[in-house]
C-alpha cells in the first residue's frame, strides 16, 4: 500500500455520509530514527476540504507570520477531520468507507 | 492542477502570438486613418532624432563608427518600416487618400535622407553627412507639421 | 518529526505531507539522492470487527524516482511520466525505487538523512544516463 | 582588511548582478518616453528584490534550503510543478533576451550582425558555466558591470534638470499624449525588471554554492541591503539619463545601442566605451546566471544533486539542463525575433510570475523550525506581505495590459 492509494480517496462514514477527501495522513512513531529502530505507524486519516495549511506549515503553529495567514490557515485546519485508522472499515480503490459516523468522530477528537 | 497548466501555457502562447501579430491592423473609419498618420508621423520624429543624434555625436568625434552606423542604420530600417506599416493600411475615404499621398511623400522622403545619412557615415563622407543632417531637419519640421495637422 | 513534538521521547506524531513527502532524500556524505516521492506501508488489512486497533499499517520505505513521482502526479502527465521511468529501467521493472526505513538516520529541517552515502542507492539511473550518455563525453566534466 | 575586502566584493557584485537586459532596456525607454514620472515603479521593485533576497538569503544562510525545495515542499508536487514550468520557460526567455543582449552589444562594438555573434556567445557562456569557478564568474561580472556606473558621471555632464526630475519622481504624472495602459505597462515592465524571479532563485542557490552558514547572514545582508538598492540606483539613472537627451527628441528607445546615446552625448568615446562595457559584463553575468538558475530550479525540484561546487560528473543532470537550457534560448534568438521585443515581454511576464517564487519564501522564512530566532521580524513579514499583494494585484493586471497595449507599441 502506497500514500497516493490512500491521499485523495473519498471518505464515507457508516451511514453514507461523505466526509471529504484524505489530503494527508497521520504517522505516529515512538522515538526518533537517530535511536535506531525507528517505526513508524500510519494512525490517521486527514480528511476535509483542504490541506493548504498543513502544506504550507501552518499545521502545528509553529509559524511566525505573516499575520493575515497564521489565523486563516490555523482555522482552515480545525475544519479538517482526523479519521483514526482503526474506524476504517473497508478499502477501495478511490473509496474509504468507516464504520463510524459524522458524530462519534467529532465527539471523539473533542 | 493539470488543468491550470495548460491554460498557462495557452495563456503565454497567445499572449506571445498577439505581440507578434499585433503589428498590422486595418484602419476603421477617416478618424482612425487619421489616427495612424498621426502615430507614423511621432514614430518617425523620434526616429530622426535618434538618427541626427548618432550622427551629430560621430561628427563631433563622441563616438566609434561602428556604434554610429548601427544607431543610424536602425532609424533607417525604423523609417522604412514605419513608411511600409503605414501603406499597408486601406484609406477608407477621399480625404484620407490626399492625406495618405501627403504623409507618405513626407515620409519617404525622410527614410531616403536617413539612407543617405547612412550611406555618407560608412564612407566617411563628412559633408555629405552633414548636407543629409541639413536636410533631416528639414524633414523633420515636415514630419512635425504632419503630426499636427493628423 | 521535524516539529518541536518530535523533541518528546515518547511517541511523536507527524503529518506525511509535512514531515516526510517532497523532502530532500539526503546521503551520509551530504549528497542530494532525491526526493520523497511517495511512501510505502505494509498491507495492513482495515480491522475487522472486535479487533480494532490491531492492525495499523506500518511505513515500510519511502520511494523516490520517477516510477514514483509519476503516480503521485496523477492524470495523463503521471501515466506518462512513468513510462519514461518505465523506459529507463534496463529490465522494465514497473516498482518504483525504494529506500527502506531502516535507512533513515535522522529528519531534520534540511531534509531526511540516510545513513548509506548517495552512490550506494538504487535511484541512480537517471544520473547515470546523463552522466555517461553527456556529461562524460565534454572534455572537463572531471570525471 | 580580507574581510572587509570580502564584504565590498559582495557588495560591488550585487549591484552588478542586478541590472541586467531588462532594467537597461526598460529604464532606456521609460526616461525617453516618460521622463521621471515612472521612478516609483524602479523604488518599489527594488525595495521588493531587496526585501525578498534577504529573505531568501537568511533561508539559504540559516535554514540550508534553497527556493525551490522550499517551493516543492510548501506548494505540493502539483502546484510546484506548474510553478517550476513556469519558471523554467520564463528563464529560457530571460536567457534568450540576454544572450541577444551581448551580442548586439558585439555588434555595436564590431558591426558584425548579432545573429552571428549568438552562437559564439552562446558557446562562451556555455563555457563559463561549465569550467569557471562559481565566484569567479560572479564577481568578475560584477565589477565589470559596475561600468554602468558611468550613467551616473554623465548624469552630472549633462544639462540635467535636477528639479524637474525630483517633481516627477514624486508628483508623478501620465504625461500628454500617453494613455494609462501604457504607462502602466511600462510600470509593470520597470517592476518585472527589478523582481525578476531568476535573481532570488540565484541568490539563494548561491549562497549554498559559497556555503554560506548561519554566521554569514550579516554578509548576506550586506550584499541584499546595500548591493540591490545600489543597483536600483543604477537603473535610475540609467532612466535619468535618457531624459536631458532622448526625451526632447521624441526618441522612441527601440534598439539598445540608443541606451547609450545619452552617455556618448556626455563623455564621448570613453564614456561609450566604458558603458558599453557595462551592457556586455550586465547582460553576460546576466545571461549565465540565468542559465545556473535554470538549472538551479529544476534539479532543486527533482532533488538532483546540483551546483558548481561539485564537478560535473557529480552533478550530471544539472549541466544537462544548463547546456539543454542555453541551447534552447539560442535557438529562441536565433528565429531573428526582436531581442527587445523579447526582453520586454520576458520582464512583463516575469512580474506576472513572481508570487510563484516569492510567496514560498515568505512562508519558510516564516517557519521557526527551519529558521530558529532568524525568522522574518515584523518589518520584513509587513513589506512582504504588502508586497505580496502588490505583486497579486500586478499579476492579475499583467495579461490585460499586454494585451490593451499590444506590448507599449
Amino acid at each position: 500500500m502506497k500514500a497516493t492509494d490512500l491521499i485523495g480517496c473519498a471518505v464515507y462514514a457508516a451511514d453514507g455520509e461523505e466526509l471529504g477527501h484524505v489530503h494527508d495522513l497521520r504517522l505516529e512513531s515512538d522515538g526518533k530514527p537517530e535511536d535506531g529502530d525507528w517505526r513508524c505507524r500510519l494512525t490517521g486519516l486527514v480528511c476535509g476540504s483542504s490541506a493548504i495549511g498543513h502544506r504550507l506549515g501552518y499545521g502545528t503553529g509553529d509559524m511566525a507570520g505573516p499575520w493575515p495567514l497564521t489565523s486563516l490557515l490555523a482555522r482552515w485546519r480545525r475544519r479538517s477531520l482526523t479519521v483514526p485508522w482503526r474506524d476504517v472499515d473497508e478499502l477501495q480503490p478511490g473509496r474509504i468507507t468507516l464504520r463510524t459516523s459524522r458524530r462519534q468522530l467529532e465527539q471523539m477528537q473533542r | 492542477m493539470r488543468c491550470w497548466a495548460v491554460v498557462t501555457c495557452r495563456v503565454i502562447v497567445i499572449a506571445l502570438l498577439s505581440v507578434l501579430t499585433s503589428c498590422v491592423s486595418p484602419a476603421i473609419d477617416s478618424a482612425g486613418y487619421r489616427d495612424k498618420v498621426g502615430h507614423a508621423a511621432e514614430k518617425m520624429t523620434g526616429i530622426i532624432g535618434s538618427a541626427q543624434l548618432a550622427a551629430e555625436q560621430d561628427l563631433a568625434g563622441k563616438a566609434f563608427g561602428t556604434y554610429a552606423d548601427q544607431v543610424i542604420s536602425d532609424a533607417e530600417q525604423d523609417a522604412q518600416s514605419v513608411v511600409g506599416q503605414l501603406d499597408s493600411v486601406q484609406p477608407p475615404d477621399e480625404a484620407s487618400i490626399t492625406l495618405r499621398n501627403q504623409a507618405d511623400d513626407v515620409l519617404q522622403n525622410a527614410a531616403g535622407q536617413l539612407s543617405d545619412l547612412r550611406i555618407a557615415q560608412r564612407r566617411g563622407d563628412k559633408a555629405g553627412m552633414r548636407q543629409s543632417l541639413k536636410d533631416l531637419s528639414d524633414s523633420l519640421a515636415k514630419v512635425q507639421q504632419l503630426q499636427d495637422s493628423a | 518529526m521535524t516539529r518541536k513534538a518530535a523533541t518528546r521521547k515518547a511517541t511523536s506524531l507527524m503529518w506525511a505531507n509535512e514531515g516526510l513527502l517532497d523532502r530532500l532524500l539526503i546521503g551520509i556524505d551530504g549528497e542530494d539522492v532525491g526526493m520523497v516521492d511517495n511512501l510505502e506501508f505494509s498491507d495492513a488489512t482495515p480491522a475487522s470487527g472486535a479487533a480494532s486497533g490491531a492492525a495499523e499499517p506500518e511505513l515500510t520505505a519511502l520511494l523516490c524516482g520517477p516510477l514514483a513521482f509519476g503516480p503521485r502526479l496523477g492524470g495523463r502527465i503521471g501515466t506518462w511520466w512513468t513510462a519514461i521511468g518505465r523506459r529507463l529501467r534496463p529490465d522494465g521493472d514497473p516498482a518504483p525505487n525504494r529506500i527502506p526505513i531502516q535507512l533513515v538516520r535522522r529528519i531534520s529541517h534540511r531534509g531526511v538523512e540516510l545513513a548509506v552515502p548517495a552512490t550506494e542507492l538504487p535511484n541512480r539511473r537517471v544520473f547515470d544516463w546523463a552522466r555517461s550518455r553527456v556529461v562524460d563525453k565534454i572534455p572537463g566534466s572531471g570525471a | 582588511m580580507k574581510k572587509f575586502l570580502q564584504l565590498g566584493l559582495g557588495v560591488v557584485t550585487a549591484v552588478g548582478g542586478f541590472v541586467d537586459i531588462g532594467n537597461l532596456v526598460t529604464s532606456g525607454i521609460t526616461g525617453a518616453r516618460f521622463g521621471a514620472s515612472l521612478t516609483w515603479a524602479i523604488i518599489i521593485g527594488t525595495i521588493g528584490m531587496t526585501v525578498y533576497a534577504e529573505m531568501a538569503g537568511r533561508v539559504s544562510a540559516v535554514g540550508g534550503r534553497t527556493v525551490f525545495h522550499a517551493v516543492r515542499e510548501r506548494l505540493g508536487v502539483r502546484t510546484a510543478l506548474v510553478n517550476m514550468i513556469a519558471s523554467g520557460l520564463l528563464n529560457l526567455l530571460t536567457l534568450a533576451a540576454e544572450l541577444g543582449g551581448v551580442a548586439l552589444v558585439l555588434q555595436l562594438v564590431t558591426g558584425v550582425n548579432y545573429l552571428i555573434w549568438v552562437p559564439i556567445v552562446a558557446a562562451v557562456m556555455w563555457l563559463a558555466i561549465w569550467r569557471l569557478p562559481f565566484t569567479w564568474l560572479e564577481n568578475l561580472f560584477g565589477v565589470l558591470g559596475l561600468a554602468l556606473i558611468v550613467f551616473v558621471v554623465a548624469l552630472f555632464k549633462l544639462p540635467t534638470d535636477w528639479h524637474g526630475l525630483w517633481q516627477q519622481t514624486w508628483h508623478p504624472r501620465v504625461p500628454n499624449g500617453e494613455g494609462h495602459p501604457t504607462y502602466f505597462f511600462y510600470a509593470v515592465s520597470l517592476f518585472g525588471a527589478c523582481l525578476v524571479p531568476y535573481q532570488v532563485v540565484f541568490f539563494s542557490s548561491g549562497g549554498r554554492e559559497e556555503k554560506w552558514s548561519p554566521g554569514s547572514v550579516t554578509e548576506m545582508r550586506m550584499n541584499s541591503l546595500i548591493g540591490f538598492p545600489l543597483g536600483g540606483l543604477l537603473s535610475i539613472a540609467i532612466m535619468f539619463a535618457a531624459v536631458p537627451v532622448l526625451q526632447p527628441r521624441g526618441v522612441d528607445v527601440a534598439h539598445l545601442g540608443q541606451v547609450a546615446l545619452p552617455v556618448t552625448q556626455a563623455l564621448g568615446v570613453t564614456g561609450l566605451a566604458i558603458a558599453l562595457l557595462g551592457f556586455f559584463a550586465a547582460t553576460f553575468a546576466a545571461g549565465a546566471e540565468c542559465a545556473l538558475s535554470t538549472g538551479y530550479l529544476i534539479s532543486q525540484y527533482f532533488g538532483w544533486p546540483w551546483g558548481k561546487m561539485h564537478r560535473p560528473a557529480a552533478a550530471p543532470q544539472f549541466h544537462l539542463v544548463c547546456l539543454a537550457a542555453v541551447i534552447a534560448a539560442t535557438g529562441f534568438i536565433l528565429t531573428t525575433i526582436d531581442p527587445v521585443t523579447v526582453t520586454l515581454v520576458s520582464v512583463v511576464l516575469g512580474a506576472a510570475a513572481v508570487p510563484l517564487t516569492y510567496f514560498p519564501v515568505l512562508i519558510v522564512a516564516n517557519d521557526r523550525d527551519y529558521m530558529g530566532d532568524r525568522v522574518n521580524r515584523r518589518l520584513s513579514n509587513t513589506l512582504g506581505t504588502l508586497f505580496l499583494v502588490v505583486m497579486l494585484v500586478t499579476s492579475l493586471a499583467t495579461l490585460p495590459l499586454l494585451f490593451i497595449t499590444k506590448a507599449g507599441l
